[in-house]
């Protein structure tokens, strides 16, 4: 019988049933889930459904980082975390949600700031990285890593009434730096605390990281690398343009490229972007 | 030529926040074509209202905004070199960081 | 000041701040939210996040219509229950998630199956409906009971790996009977339970659910009327077309129709559509 | 004529599971033009496989059935006269019910 020579268990079997059932994703694609782990990079708007989704479709180990606690004003958009846990830890209360979804699968907590003295040991224990953060040198910061460390990235973005997703660094496509080689002005990095957003955006692109990373893990579809999903939930229009490749001129994942462990860990990517890595960080220096 | 502009994640701000710009754009006098270098310039003349270096850095775009024209990154057509033709449809947005 | 003219206390000041914040919605928005009922027929798939993000969101008045128990298979899809809550009703469920992350709005249970005998007195409590059912003849019967009574329907349907939004009776805009006036043949009408579907697909459909009854609640925008949505996950490709307006001809909303609430009722949506309105009911009297 | 054809909601069962199809589809004899009745009649020889009650019903789709031509439903331009041109995209798609 295919499911027992999967190894899925007669109670994985139930919980699973609908996507074992799909001729498109079935036992193999469901098996290949259960054995990948996935690294979720910040527990807020984006973070919220897509550990939910993760926890629940069955990926084998799913790990989350974030040291910031939850705040009333995260809860128009961060539907992951209940009122209970406002003043505690976002990471513990994301724990207990997806625990309390899906008893069967190993979630880890990484009650931290990912660092680049901390992301390469971070990163290396997972297959594929979710960018769910919400500031520039952070996204530079995760992509370089995922370079260096050749794991492919699912990367989302909302602000406002609009959102971005695509996947970096995934079987030759391009990375981050590949599209953004020079950091934008920092009068032009907004964040959702500065100029608002409307919570079920981030919320629709969280979930489609969700589904890309699904792809990935279980070899299943067209993952969405060289193209660029771009969503304008005013006017209800969705793009999805193609990118460019690999640069053979990428800093980091170029031809002629020097870039490794070692300078990862000594570049300073608050100074590169010249922008902080964290406001709560920066509040504590306030402080 | 009749071409669509549209200005995304953020920098419809510079265009009083309208998004979709339905334009007719000479070509520079001499010239028997329209290149995205041309239509730049005259972008930052016609349309930028306010802060154009959010818009423009030399010549070309400001880091961080991706150029698609026809639904295509303009990395893959030729950048400024571009030549467009009628209709075509030219997207300039902002990459958000937002979550 | 603004928030004080439009009755927002210091905590909804607070808590819907990166609403409040953003110059397209505002003030002005999150009022009209907060005003505003919402009512989501069925809280599986669909219902699970379309629920989460209209609690979050700040809807004042927000009900869940459904009959069903949770179950084990309904946990890779249906992240708004708990693994705790399994063998009782998804109403309780639901509500208790819906509660825990927003208890400043009001969330209305409604424990029963939506039928011709009930549907008219439920809907005409809400200003917008939201279609988060799993079969034809429950489409059919919530899309006339809409036209009736005169309320915007925001429809979603997921099945396998492909998904589809539309916004039915808006501003004048067709309703679901000027699409499909005659129902399709039982054979052509799969259901999640049957044919298996990937969680994460009515996860998508679901939030962009949650986004369209938003926009019509909180008057911004463009709502997807006269206009589908159709999502194919597998190759990472959306779809928006144009599809046509009201159909003069339409039996219910028609120039020269003669449809009515006693119609409604004494019409038999099981025979009409040659399928059964509950699978679950249907089990129980095969019982 | 060039034609890209797409079929979708379960369609694609029908045609071998195979959602696109870039198809060259020859005139009707004595035609001067390609018609969605046409299409239709050529569709259902050549790619659809098994249980064609289920895509057609008499000269038209089943039930339940929605054809878009380049993105726009066919109700809008003539449904079985809708003339289609080279390069048009055409997609059947079946309407969904699950949740
Ligand atoms: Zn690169
Ligand atoms: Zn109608």
């Amino acid at each position: 019988d295919a499911n027992l020579a999967h190894g899925l268990s007669a109670d994985s079997i139930y919980r699973y049933s609908r996507h074992l059932l799909l001729p498109s994703f079935g036992v193999q694609a469901q098996s290949n889930l259960l054995k990948s782990s996935i690294l979720v990079v910040g527990a807020g708007g984006l973070g919220s459904p897509a550990l939910l989704y993760l926890a629940a479709c069955g990926v084998g180990r799913l790990g989350i980082v974030d040291h910031d606690v939850v705040e009333l004003n995260n809860m128009h958009r961060q539907v992951i975390h209940t009122e209970a846990y406002i003043g505690q830890p976002k990471v513990k209360s994301a724990a207990a949600a997806c625990r309390s979804i899906n008893s069967t699968i190993q979630i880890v907590e990484h009650k931290q700031a990912l660092r680049t003295s901390n992301a390469l040991e971070i990163l290396s224990q997972y297959d594929i990285v979710v960018d769910a953060t919400d500031n520039a040198p952070s996204r530079y910061m995760i992509s370089d890593c995922c370079v260096v460390l050749g794991k492919p990235l699912v990367s989302g973005a909302a602000l406002g009434l609009e959102g971005q997703l695509t996947v970096y660094n995934y079987k030759g496509g391009p990375c981050y730096r590949c599209l953004f080689p020079t950091p934008p002005p920092t009068t032009a990095c907004q964040r959702c605390s500065d100029s608002g957003v409307l919570g079920v955006v981030p919320g629709i692109i969280g979930c489609l990281q969700a589904l890309e990373a699904i792809k990935i893990a279980s070899d299943i579809g067209e993952p969405l690398s060289g193209r660029m999903l771009l969503f304008d939930a005013l006017s209800a229009r969705i793009r999805i343009v193609k990118i460019r490749g690999r640069s053979l001129q990428c800093e980091v994942c170029g031809e002629n490229t020097t870039f490794n462990q070692q300078q990862f860990k000594d570049l300073d990517y608050e100074k590169f972007t010249q922008s902080p890595l964290s406001t709560s960080l920066q509040k504590l220096k306030l402080l | 030529m009749h071409l669509t502009l549209e200005f995304g994640g953020g920098l419809e701000l510079l265009c009083e926040s309208v998004k979709f710009h339905n334009v007719n754009v000479d070509l520079p006098k001499g010239a028997d074509k329209l290149s995205m270098r041309d239509l730049l310039a005259w972008v930052r003349t016609n349309l930028i209202k306010e802060r154009p270096e959010m818009f423009m850095k030399g010549e070309s775009v400001r880091p961080g905004v991706l150029v698609l024209v026809n639904d295509c990154d303009w990395e893959l057509s030729g950048q400024l070199d571009t030549t467009l033709e009628e209709k075509d449809v030219v997207v300039f947005i902002s990459t958000l960081h937002g979550g």
